[in-house]
Parts: structure tokens; sequence; C-alpha cells
């Protein structure tokens, strides 16, 4: 199996299937659902053989001779233009330890979001194939290595979500697809300004000796590889890389969303349909994140330095501001989306500690609020199934009507709030103690830690409002779950029992790519201070 | 000059003149005649070449088949009792003088390329060496144009049942 | 029985309770009777537990045995180097009697709730969450890192939430259920907080490490302030988990649980947690933190006492006791009187469990009536119920010949000794008082509800002396209230195994001049100081070998001794005293209580209304959290997003503008250049024959040309 | 008198293929047309060959002269096809006449 592509097997099979799927008469409608079950599927037993072939060992983020199932080969190169020289982008995939886990996620909930998805009745085709390409993108955002490439990837995907909200959605979707579409459209505008920026101010070297310009992530990462004159490299005294990283900071944090960006979030959620409120949460909010992990810190090691009291502020913000939005809603669903605000902040506050325990925190806490979080999508999908409304207020007593729903949505919120003994609890307990052992960030991680109290209060609040008391007349006639919900529901609380007891499995996992993330900060800081010292 | 030489200049001699023929003379159905010859001096030239293969594929797919076919086009398309055999001509004077510099800027440029001198290397049968890279290196390529051809066929059937 | 064994038994008793949790919860729908496994498993439990404790305490008393594996590991990582985050288990003395109580009163409480629960509809998801709960408790008791307490600390507060919430129907239940485990996590944050502060300075969780180190001077920030902020900060989960003054308020609420749980959780084992706490890391803490300590537990102790003089429900008076209780246990831990503290701990849980489940008990004679001021007479109908109820009252107003006569008298003791020594009196007077407030409402309690005329004579009818199920609880409880199984001396509790061998106050890890002035280690002679910690080191080893008390100075001994009777004479005093007061309120009824109510009625209303703390604290943080919840959502929804919609009208209205202009002046140009080209098209048309063969002869050319541009000749 | 070398071939092909398009450009009939088609066809088939023979590219070269072939065979007969098609409905062959690409 050494030369068999996996990574772009299992990022385009969804394009295969979405040919296929565009290929069939409109009214085989079960065929289209299975052949996505069956796609994602597939794609989950292909992450799994990627973990299971994975060398723990090696880390990855710098370090092209570390990374694992590479594929590498020219894309596009175009030579002639006498002032730009060379134009070349490669078709680079690989995967480290902050990648993996990611892909896993995306495998994972990509398959539950497709059960999530099998009720859907309106223009099913167009669905299942707009949803298969998004797949394909996000798939794409986690193993990309060039930059060109990942920035494709990113609009990939933008576009289907369009749709898939804006036509598939609730009573207010046009609106809130364009709000999306806008908001994340702005952000990529920022990353696609610092993509070319970048792209004139490093040069590999080819092997035959010459210089040419690239858009690989990991050669940007180099300081050998900047041109003296380019705007955004080290070495030139006017270099304009704090304007460049605050830009690309702020396209990566629209998506997280990080506060004030994040207005788009409640809305695109509250209108998206169940499957794409469970990917949205699940997967596309870890792209910012990860985009800050993957390029942020490492092309701009320096002024990451420099800023990071303030990302471990906004992630502070997030998380109390977060909370506090959330007690006030009256909508279930949106009082989920402002929880995932408020989690993201964990996120941010534990890249923002650069040390090994606060970013295997973060990263374990993406994967963890991946699958909380889709978890808790499905909770108010189902419910909104049944009962067509998802006003907190309406609803009481749910407990005595659905026992089994009710128990796994004290398991969802127990593990959001952070349980010991489910996975959210090694993350948070992971973000605070790195974020504590940084100096500079030290007191707001303290004060990050009333969030644990804010989280705890609104979750339950919300669980005693939906589900305690007495059940009113109206909701007499709910039902229990049914097997598909079953199925979607079952995986995640295993995930989440799993890692909450054994969490060395994803930890061993990044644990390399972490290292050598930390020491490349560190030694960056050296570096860079060489560099622009003379 | 040797023979090589001679029989050359023969077979361009036949190929260019009978093509001359082909497009300048009015009655269609010599013209496809001299197709025939032309056709017969371009496999003699494939054979001085030392394309043996090609040579014959050549004369057994042009001659035998597209000629034929063309022949059948002529006998479909006109009324052979008419005179009207004999077809127009149109624009000969802008196309002469468009061909001839075409011709002539070719023809310098291929005069005025250095190319790089190669011995004539010794001759040998093609066929075998054709066939392994047929169905290896070109496979897919192979198969392609098979189906192209089914295509053309049952296309070529369906457009004239109409 | 080797070590091994033992911690073959430790993990066998800390998840066959898990394991009932889970047989029972997934199969409790399809199997009536899932919960006679889980009554079974506790059984079992408690039959290991008291194999364990016999083993342990009779073979290694001296010994800490330890067993770990590593969970997490870390190899040289940036900023801490190799790190390995370990479970495991620490079995000393404290450890294996405080599970083997666990273990007894939870399957004490599992048979009771046979009974007591039979007929509700979730009859087999109580047990199972009282699996868990066990399951919890357990872990907390066994572990011997921070971090696992921390982690069984939260388990305990869901299954506490879980349980205290069991009748979710109630609107009141769930609500106390919430408030327990938001008050409770208030706590935990200042816990958690000093985890990580013991964390980023020791870069390890487990006790043993943390302490060996410290003794070897390595301090928080390299200072003995942040030490003592630390402790302090860990004592907030104390605070927290066992009701102290200020989060207090969680405890009465709780007691909307069903009663067998109040007498499981809220009484004897899980508020206990917090005291066992501060017990598993009093060797860190620093006088001026111990002293902090103190008062808080003297304002918990005193506080409650005075609400529940006025308490009319049956358990609210039982959960201020125990909020009172509890602030004597820490304030005992506060003024260095550590073994007195921990036995307490022990007594209380025996007799507070046996109070509750007595009043478990009337309250299921009575039919689910708890307010004291209904009921009356019950003495003749629950004969039973009455004598453990009286005993255990007994010995929690603190009379000779029950245990908690010994462990009160020993606190009382300590906090003379330390009044003494510092001359902070009002300790051992705080410490008087409570005991008289105590023994004043117990004998209410005991008066209004088996004494005198029934109230309610409907229920007084119905009523009827519980099963066995229930009474056989309730007899072993009343049993254990007596002095003799912890000294065979009724007035000298050192007398027995229990304090004079197996329980020993821990040698100390805080710098010499940290501690208490009188818990300096004497064998250091003046001058040498700079050695101390090394030698208090090695003290500790020979110290524990031996059996000797070397933490606490010449001075204190004495004053212990000397306080010794002073101290129980005054507090047998007090306690009759206030046992006397009650039946001159309630019983003879010579001084109207209702007549004093009004006398005092300032004072009664505080006292009645709990001191205000639920409304004080919902008027400042309840209401504080939700109006800036509110204003944040309206800032969110209005000015952010309203900023973000702004941009977009705006957007929209310069869009409408340019689109003006466009189709004016931008599109007047194009349509200028349509007309150009249409003219030019006129031109052009010429050559647009429609014949394939012009356009050939047109390639030509232009091919001619491009040619002849590009020659390379 | 100079060897007969690539130059020579490529000079015969070229003039074949200037040929055809005159015979494609001139002639009013259908099937003439394709006639001078075939002729460009074979010009390049030519080059093919001779550069096959005279560069060093194996027999790619031959290989792609086969494949003009075919692709020649299956064009003139979807090209007749289309011829009687058109006869069909313009009755007539003549390419001048059919310039309804015009409108």
């Amino acid at each position: 199996m050494g030369n068999f592509p996996i990574l772009s097997f299992i990022t385009f099979l969804p394009i295969v299937g979405m040919i296929i799927i565009l290929c069939l008469p409109k009214n085989q409608t079960l065929v289209m659902k299975s052949i996505t079950l069956v796609i994602t599927g597939i794609q989950v037993i292909l992450a799994g053989f990627l973990l299971y072939h994975y060398n723990y060992g090696m880390g990855g983020i710098n370090n092209p001779a570390t990374f694992q199932y590479i594929e590498k080969f020219r894309w596009i190169e175009i030579s002639g233009f006498s002032w730009i020289g060379k134009i070349k982008i490669d078709y680079f995939l690989g995967i480290d330890g902050l990648s993996i886990p990611m892909v896993l996620l995306t495998a994972i909930i990509s398959f539950v979001a497709t059960l999530a998805s099998w009720k859907i009745d309106k223009a099913v085709k167009g669905y299942f194939a707009l949803y298969l390409l998004l797949v394909t993108g996000m798939m794409g955002v986690f193993v990309a290595l060039d930059f060109f490439l990942f920035y494709v990837f990113w609009e990939l995907m933008l576009l289907p979500m369009y749709f898939l909200i804006g036509i598939w959605g609730g009573p207010r979707r046009e609106y809130a697809a364009i709000k999306f579409f806008l908001y994340t459209l702005l952000g990529s505008v920022f990353i696609l300004l610092v993509v070319i920026g970048l792209y004139f101010s490093t040069m590999e070297t080819m092997i035959d000796g010459t210089k040419v310009f690239t858009f690989n992530m990991l050669s940007m990462m180099d300081t050998h590889n900047f041109v003296a004159t380019g705007i955004l490299s080290p070495m030139n005294p006017h270099n304009l890389r704090f304007i460049a990283y605050i830009a690309l900071f702020i396209g990566f944090a629209i998506k997280i969303p990080m506060f004030p960006f994040h207005t788009w979030l409640p809305d695109a959620h509250v209108e998206a349909p169940t499957a794409i409120s469970v990917i949205l949460a699940g997967v596309l909010l870890k792209m910012g994140t990860y985009g800050i992990l993957r390029v942020c810190y490492p092309v701009f090691p320096d002024i990451t330095q420099k800023m990071i009291w303030w990302i471990a502020a906004f992630g502070m913000i997030n998380i109390i501001y977060g909370a506090l939005c959330a007690m006030a809603q009256k909508d279930f669903k949106r009082l989920i989306a402002y929880s995932s605000i408020s989690h993201m902040g964990y996120v941010m506050l534990g890249m923002a500690s650069l040390n090994s325990i606060g970013i295997s925190g973060a990263v374990l806490q993406m994967f963890n609020h991946g699958t909380i979080t889709a978890m808790l999508f499905i909770i108010v999908g189902i419910i909104y199934d049944r009962a067509h409304t998802r006003e907190i207020d309406a609803f009481g007593g749910l407990a005595t009507q659905m026992p089994i729903y009710t128990g796994f949505t004290t398991l969802a919120f127990f593990a959001a709030i952070g349980l010991p003994g489910l996975s959210g609890f090694i993350s948070e307990t992971f973000v605070f103690l790195g974020g504590f052992a940084f100096e500079t960030i030290r007191v707001i991680t303290v004060i990050s830690t009333l969030g644990i109290l804010l989280g705890a209060g609104y979750m339950l609040w919300t669980l005693q409002r939906i589900y305690l008391g007495t059940v009113p007349e109206k909701w007499k006639v709910l039902k229990d779950l049914d097997f598909r919900e079953y199925a979607m529901l079952v995986p995640l609380s295993i995930i989440i029992i799993f890692l909450g007891v054994y969490p060395s499995s994803m930890l061993n996992l990044m644990n390399s790519s972490v290292n050598a993330m930390v020491k490349f900060m560190m030694d960056s800081k050296a570096l860079y201070g060489s560099i622009t010292g003379f | 000059m040797s023979i090589y030489d001679i029989i050359f200049y023969l077979f361009a001699t036949i190929t260019l003149v009978s093509a001359f023929f082909v497009v300048t003379i009015r009655n269609i159905v010599y013209s496809a005649f001299f197709l025939l010859f032309t056709f017969f001096g371009v496999a003699g030239i494939y054979v001085i070449l030392g394309a043996d293969f090609i040579a014959m594929v050549q004369l057994i797919v042009y001659v035998g088949g597209i000629l034929i076919l063309i022949l059948f086009g002529v006998m479909l398309t006109n009324k052979i009792t008419n005179v009207q055999i004999k077809t127009g001509t149109s624009q000969i004077i802008p196309a002469a003088i468009g061909v001839g510099l075409f011709a002539g800027i070719l023809t310098a440029t291929l005069v005025n390329t250095p190319w790089r001198k190669i011995d004539n290397s010794p001759l040998f049968p093609t066929t075998q060496g054709l066939g392994l890279m047929l169905i290896s290196e070109y496979g897919v390529v192979f198969e392609l144009l098979g189906i192209l051809l089914l295509i053309a066929l049952i296309g070529a059937a369906s457009l004239a049942r109409k | 029985m080797t070590e091994f064994n033992l911690i073959q038994i430790a993990i066998a008793i800390l998840f066959l309770p898990l394991v009932g949790f889970a047989f029972v919860l997934f199969l409790g729908k399809k199997i009536k009777s899932a919960y006679l496994v889980e009554v079974g498993i506790l059984i079992l439990t408690f039959l290991l537990t008291a194999v364990l404790l016999f083993n342990k305490l009779y073979w290694f008393a001296d010994k800490n045995i330890v067993s770990e594996f590593s969970w997490i590991s870390y190899k040289n990582i940036a900023v801490f180097g190799n790190i390995s985050i370990d479970l495991g288990f620490l079995l000393d003395n404290l450890s294996v009697i405080m599970i083997f109580t666990v273990a007894l009163i939870s399957m004490l409480v599992h048979i009771f709730s046979i009974a007591y629960m039979a007929g509700d509809k979730l009859y087999n998801r109580y047990f199972a969450y009282l699996g868990l709960f066990t399951f919890s408790m357990s872990g907390i008791v066994l572990t011997h890192n921070i971090l696992m307490m921390y982690v069984f600390w939260e388990l305990v507060g869901i299954s506490s939430y879980l349980l205290i919430g069991f009748w979710y129907e109630k609107k009141s239940a769930p609500d106390a259920g919430k408030k327990a485990f938001l008050v409770n996590r208030i706590g935990d944050i200042g816990m958690f907080s000093g985890i990580m502060m013991l964390f980023n300075t020791y870069h390890t969780f487990t006790f043993e490490k943390i302490f060996a180190q410290m003794a070897s001077g390595t301090l928080p920030f390299n200072s003995e302030f942040w030490l003592t902020v630390t402790g302090l900060l860990l004592f907030c989960g104390a605070i927290g988990k066992s009701a102290q003054f200020p989060l207090h308020v969680w405890l009465p609420d709780a007691m909307e649980g069903p009663t067998p749980v109040s007498a499981l959780i809220h009484a004897a084992t899980m508020v206990a947690a917090g005291v066992f706490l501060v017990c598993r890391i009093f060797p860190m803490l620093t006088g001026d933190a111990l002293f902090i300590i103190a008062v808080i537990g003297a304002l918990s102790a005193l506080i409650p006492a005075t609400i529940a003089l006025t308490q009319n429900d049956i358990k609210k008076v039982l959960a201020y006791s125990t909020v009172s209780q509890l602030g004597y246990m820490v304030m005992a831990l506060g003024v260095g009187a550590y073994k007195f503290a921990f036995f307490h701990l022990i007594t209380h849980a025996f007799f507070k469990a046996c109070l509750f489940l007595g009043s478990g008990s009337v309250i299921h004679a009575m039919h689910h009536e708890q307010d004291i001021t209904k009921m009356g007479g019950l003495k003749k109908k629950l004969p039973l119920t009455y004598a453990t109820f009286l005993i255990a009252s007994l010995a929690l107003s603190g009379i000779p010949l029950t245990s908690g006569f010994l462990s009160k008298d020993g606190i009382l003791q300590g906090t003379f000794a330390f009044g003494s020594l510092t001359g902070y009196w009002l300790f051992p007077a705080v410490g008087f008082v409570v005991a008289m407030l105590t023994a004043f409402y117990m004998f209410r309690l005991i008066i209004l509800t088996f004494h005198g005329e029934p109230k309610n004579k409907e229920k007084y009818d119905h009523a009827h002396e519980s099963p066995f199920v229930m009474a056989m609880p309730l007899v072993v409880l009343s049993a254990l209230s007596i002095f003799i199984w912890y000294t065979p001396n009724p007035i000298n509790a050192d007398a027995g195994l229990f304090l004079g061998k197996w329980i020993k106050t821990p040698s100390l890890s805080v710098p010499q001049n940290a501690r208490y002035s009188f818990m300096k280690t004497d064998l250091v002679p003046e001058g040498k100081a700079e050695n101390n910690r090394d030698i208090s080191n090695e003290v500790k080893k020979e110290g524990t070998a031996e059996g000797k008390e070397v933490i606490y100075s010449e001075a204190y001994t004495e004053a212990m001794h000397h306080a010794h009777y002073p101290a129980m004479f005054l507090s047998l005093f007090v306690a009759l005293t206030g046992i006397v007061f009650a039946f001159v309120f309630y019983y003879w009824k010579k001084i109207s209580a209702d007549k004093l109510a009004r006398d005092i009625k300032p004072f009664y209303k505080l006292s009645f209304n709990k001191w205000y703390f639920d409304e004080i604290y919902n008027a400042t943080f309840v209401t504080f959290t939700m109006l800036s919840s509110r204003v944040l959502a309206w800032f969110d929804n209005t000015i952010v997003d309203g900023i973000v919609n702004g941009a977009a009208t705006v957007t929209r209205m310069i869009s409408f503008f340019t689109g003006r202009f466009d189709n004016i002046v931008v599109d007047g140009l194009v349509n200028l250049m349509a007309y150009l080209s249409g003219f030019i098209g006129l031109v052009l048309r010429r050559f647009q024959t429609g014949r394939v063969q012009t356009y050939i002869v047109l390639v030509v050319f232009s091919l001619v040309i491009i040619l002849y541009l590009f020659k390379t000749f | 008198m100079i060897h007969i070398g690539l130059g020579h071939f490529l000079f015969v092909s070229s003039i074949l293929f200037s040929l055809g398009i005159f015979g494609v450009v001139t002639r009013k009939n259908a099937v003439m047309v394709l006639m001078g088609i075939e002729l460009m066809l074979n010009a390049s088939n030519i080059n093919f060959i001779a550069f096959a023979k005279y560069g060093n590219f194996g027999l790619q070269g031959q290989v792609m002269a086969l494949f003009v072939i075919v692709l020649a065979a299956a064009e003139a007969a979807i090209a007749l096809a289309i011829v009687l098609n058109i006869y069909k409905t313009f009755s007539t062959v003549n390419v001048d006449e059919i310039d309804t690409l015009k409108d």
C-alpha cells in the first residue's frame, strides 16, 4: 500500500459520489442517500486506515520529511513571464499530528451528518451532490500543504455551504446564507491577500538549483527561503508582516468565529438544516483554529509571539461572552450556537499558551468540541423534527416522555460542561494548565475559569427547562428515538466517553507534532531576533 | 545520386503531381482517382522512411477504405447520369496567393532551420515494436480509439439513416 | 495478604458500584428487580471494605500503600520536561477508614431505600444513581493525586445533582440540584486554580511527590504567600463541597432529594469530602491558611446553628445542623486538631446518617409530611425510630458514652488549647456556643416530633413503625454512635486504637517559619534554621516509623493536656444547658417560644429567613449574571450584529448610487461603444460570408502573417 | 547533390499540406473539401514519420501516424454521413450555397 494515494482518495472520493448522484434520475432518492452514506462510510474506514498506519513519532509542522502519506507533484507550471519568473503550484498533500485528528473528525462528522440528512425531501439530488462537494472541500483543507491548494479547498467548501443553507434552510435562510457567505468571503479575501504576499516573498530552491517563487507552506516557514526584498520577508526592514498577520488572523478568526466576528454563526445555525448545523459546528469552525495553527503560527512565529496576549484575551472574551449570551437565548439552537462560540474560546486560549500541554489541549478541544457540539445539534434536530419548534420555554418534562433521548442529552450536556470522565474535561483542563504555565496569559487563564461555572449554569438551566418538570399536554405525543437517531448518537457518545477515560489515545497522536510546534516557536524566537536585528 | 534518392524523387513527384491534380481537376471522379495515386505516393514515402507497417496501413485504410467511402459519397450525391459531375471552384486567386505565401514561408522556415544531422539509421521491421507500444504504453489511447471508432460508426450510421 | 492483594481489593471496591450503575441503568427498564443486583453489589463492596480495613490496619498500620500507572505522559517537552499524569491508589489509614465508612453507610442507605422508595416509578434509576455516587465517592477517598480527586469530585457533584433532582417533575427539585451543582462549581473553580498552581510549580499531581518537593523547598512562585494562597484555593473546593460559609446555601435546598440520599450524600459522605480534602492537603497548609480556614469553619459552625433554631422542616434542621458540624470539623482542622477533626468526621457520619434515616422513617410514616409543627407524639407509634433517633441526638449533642461526646470534646479541647497558646479565645467560645445551640435545637426537634400531643390526628393514626429493611440500618447506625467502637475509655478518646494508633497528624511540608508557632518542630535547635527543611524531612520518616508525635511542640501537648478536663466539663455543661432549655421551652412550656420570638423579632426573623443569604445572593450574583447575560445578548443582537447589518445597509446604499452612476454614465459609455462597434461591424460584415472557405482563406493569411512575425530566419 | 534528408520530406509534406488547403478553400463540392482534408492529414503524417526517423523519438511518431489514420477514417465516415444529410436537406453539396451560418 506504500504508494497508494490514500489522501487524494479520501479527499476526492466524495466528488466521485457527486458525479454518480448527478447522473442518477431525480426520483432515486434512496439510492442517492445510500451512495452518500457509503461514500462517507468509506471515508471513515480510510481515516481509520490512516490512523492505523500512522507513525506516532513523526512531528511534521515545518519539516516536510516528517509529514506522512505525502503526495506531491507539480500541478500548475507556467514559465515565460519574465517579471514573475516561473509560476508553479504544487499538488502537495500530507498529514501530521495536527491534521490527523481533524481528518478523523471530518470523516466521522460527515458520516453522522449524512444520517442526519436522511429526512431531507426537497431537491434531494442537489442536496446530496452539494453535500458531497462540501465534504471534499473540508477534507481538502485539512490535508493540503500547499497554500494555494489550501485556499482552493477553503473556497470550494464555501459555495456548497451557501446553497445548503440558502435552499434547505429555515424561514430566514436567504439572510443567513448571504450573511455567512459574505462574512466568510471577507475572511477569504484577507487570506488571499496574504497568500499572494507570501508567494512573492518566498523562493524555493529547486532540485536543479534554480530559485522559484512558491506557494509551499512548509517553505514559507523556513527563513532561508525568504527573498530579502519581499514585502512579507523578515529581512526587509519595511516589511508588512504585522499587517499581514492581522489580516490572516482575521481571515481565520471569522471562521472560528472570534468575537466580534461571530454574528454570522447564530443566524447560520438557526437557519441551517440539522445536518448542516452539525457540519458547521463540527468541522467548519475547526478550520479557523486549524488555519491559525497550521499557517499563522509557523509562518509568522515572530508576530505570533508578540500577539499572544491578544489571542488569549480574545479567547477569554469568547468564553465568557459566549456563555453569557447563551444564557439569555430563548431558541434552543441559538443557545447551542453561542455555547459553540464559548467553547471555541478554550481552543484559542490553549493555542495562546505556546506550550505542549496547552496546545495539546487546544487540538483535543477542537476534536472534542466537534463531537460534542455535533451531538448537541443532532439533539436539537431531533426535537425540532418532532415538535417543529425550538422555543426553550415551550417545552418541559421531556424526561418523562422521551427518557432515552433525555439520557443522551444529559450525556452531551455534561460533556459540554466539562464533566470528568467525558472528553470535554481533559481538553479544558489541559487548556487551563497550559495557559496557567505561561506567565503572559496567566491572569487571563484564571479569569477564563469562570467559563466553567457559566457553562454549567446555562447548560443545566436549559436541561431543566426542557427536560425536567412536567410534560405539557401537547407534547404527550412525542415519540422516543428511532433506529436512525440511535445510529447517530451512539457512535458520538462512545467517542465522548472513550476519550474521557482514555485521552492518551488522542494525545499521543498529536504529541510529536505539538512538541515540534512548540520547539519551532521557541527556536524561532531567537532566529527571528537575529534576522531582524541587522 | 543513389537509388534511394531516385526512388524518393519518384514517389515525391507522384505524390505532389497527383495531389495537384486532385485539387485542380474539375471532374470529381477523376479527382478521386488522382487521390488514389497520391495515397500510393505517400505510402511509398513511408516505405522510404522505414515505416513499413504504416505504409501497409496507409494502403489498406486509405486506399481500401477511405477512398472507397469517398467514391461512394460522390456516387450518392451526384447523379452520375448527369453531366453535373463537374464541380465549380471559387475564390481561386486569393486562395492561390494565400496558399503560395503559406507554402513559401513554410519552405523558408524549414530551409533555414538548422536540423540536427543524424546518420541514416539502419532500417528494421517496426511491426513488433508498434504492436508492443500499442498494448503497453498507449494501451489506454488504443482502447479509447476503439471506442471512438465505435461511436463514429454508430454516429455515422444514425446520421446517414435520418 | 500482600500489599498487592489490598490494591486488588481497592480496585474491586472502586469499580463494583460502577458496574452496578451500568447494569441497572441499561437493564433497569427490562428487569424489574435490577435494583437487587445493585444492593447485592453494595453488600459485597462493604464486605470487601471490611476485609480491606482489617488487613490494612492489622498488617500495614504504619505503611502507605501506593499503586499507580501512567495515564497521560509527555517526554522532554518544553517548559515542563517529563510529565506523567498518573492514576493510582493511596491506601493509608485515613483512606481505608473513610472508605469503610462510605461503603457501610452506602450499603445501609441502599437497604433502607428498598422500602423507602418502594413504588417510585423510577425505582431502578434511583439505585443506579446511588451506585454512581458510591463509585465517585470511593474514587475521592482512594485516589493518590489531586487531579483524580478533582475528577471524582466533579462526578460526585453530578451524581448529587442527579439525586437531588431525582423527583424532577417538581420544579423545586431540579432547582435545588442546579443550585447545588453551580454553587459547588464556584468552589471548584477555586480548587481548580489551586490545582493549576500546584501543577505549574511541581509538574505533578501526586500528593506525595508534591509534599516531598515542597519539603525540599520548592514553593509556588517561590513565596510562602503564594503557598498560602494555593492552600486556600484548594480549600475553596472544600468550602463548596462541605457547604461552608459563604457557599453553604445549597445544602438545605438539597433536602429536596429523597431522604436516604440526604442521609448518604448530604450528611455522611459527600459533604465530608471537603473535610477529607483538607485532611489530605493538611501538610501543605501554612499557618495563615489554617487560620483563615479556622475562621471560615467557625462562621460555618455558628451561623447555621442559629438558623437551625427556628426551622420547622425536620430535614432542614438536620441540614443546618450538618453545615454546623462540618464547620466544626473545618474549624478543628484550622486550629491544628487534625486527629479530632477526622474522628468527628467519622462519628458524625454515623450519627447524622442515623438521624437522617430516622427522619426518613418519620416522613415515611407520616406520608411525606416534613413539618415538625404538624407532628408530635410519635414516640408511641414509632418506638424503634424514637430510640435510635434519641441515641443519635445524644451523640450529636455531645452527651457522655456516645461517640459524639468523644469527638466533639476533642475538637473543643483543640480549640481550647489553641486559644491558650495564641490568645484567640474566640474559637473555643464559638465552639461552646454552638455545642449549646446544637443540643437545644436537637431536643427541640425531638420534643416537637416525638413528644406531646399529635397535631395532625389523621396522619398520626395512619403512622406505623417502619419495616425491617428500614429499621435495621437505624439500629446499626445508632449502635455505631456508642463510644465502645472507638475507645474503651468513655472519656478519653486517645486511649483507643483509633486515635492512639491509626490516625496520626501527618508531618507538615510547609517551611518552618510559615507554620503555627506550636507546630514548628522542636527537634531543631535554634540557630540551625537553614537546615530545617532537611531535618524535618528525616523527622517525617522516623516519626512515622516509631509512631511518635513530632508535629507539635511540647507546649502544645502540654496545652492539650491541660485543656482536656476543662473542655470536657464545659462542653458537658453547655450541652446539658441546651437540653434543659429545650425542655423548658417546648416540653414543659414554661416559657412560650412564640412570645420570645415576638420579643426578639428581628433576630427571630433573621434566623428564620436563614440570614437572608439566598435573597442576598439572588439580588447580587444571580441578578448580576442574568442581567449581564441579557445586556450582552442585546449588545450582541443590536450593536455587533447591527454594525454588520449597518455595513450591509451602507453597502446597499452605495451600490444604489453606483448603480445609478452605472446606468447613466458608465452604461452611456458602453452604449456608445456598442454603437461604434455596430458601425465597425457594418464594415466588417462584408467579410462575413458565412462560408467556411472564406474564413479559411483569412486564417491562412493570418497564419502567414503570424509565421512571418515569429520567423526564425 | 545533397543527400536526401529530413528537409526533403518536410518540403514534400509542406507542399502537400498547402495543396490540401488550396483544395479545401477552392472547391465547391463538399466531397472535394473532404479530399483536401485527407491530403492535409497525409502531409502531417509524413511529418510524423519523418521526425520519427530523423528525430530521436523511437517509434512514437509512427504510433501517432497510426492514430491519425484511425482518426481520419472516423472523420471520413462521419463527414460523409453529414454530407449525405446535407444533400438530403439542401439537395446540393455545394458548400457556397450552404451559408446558413451567415444568418
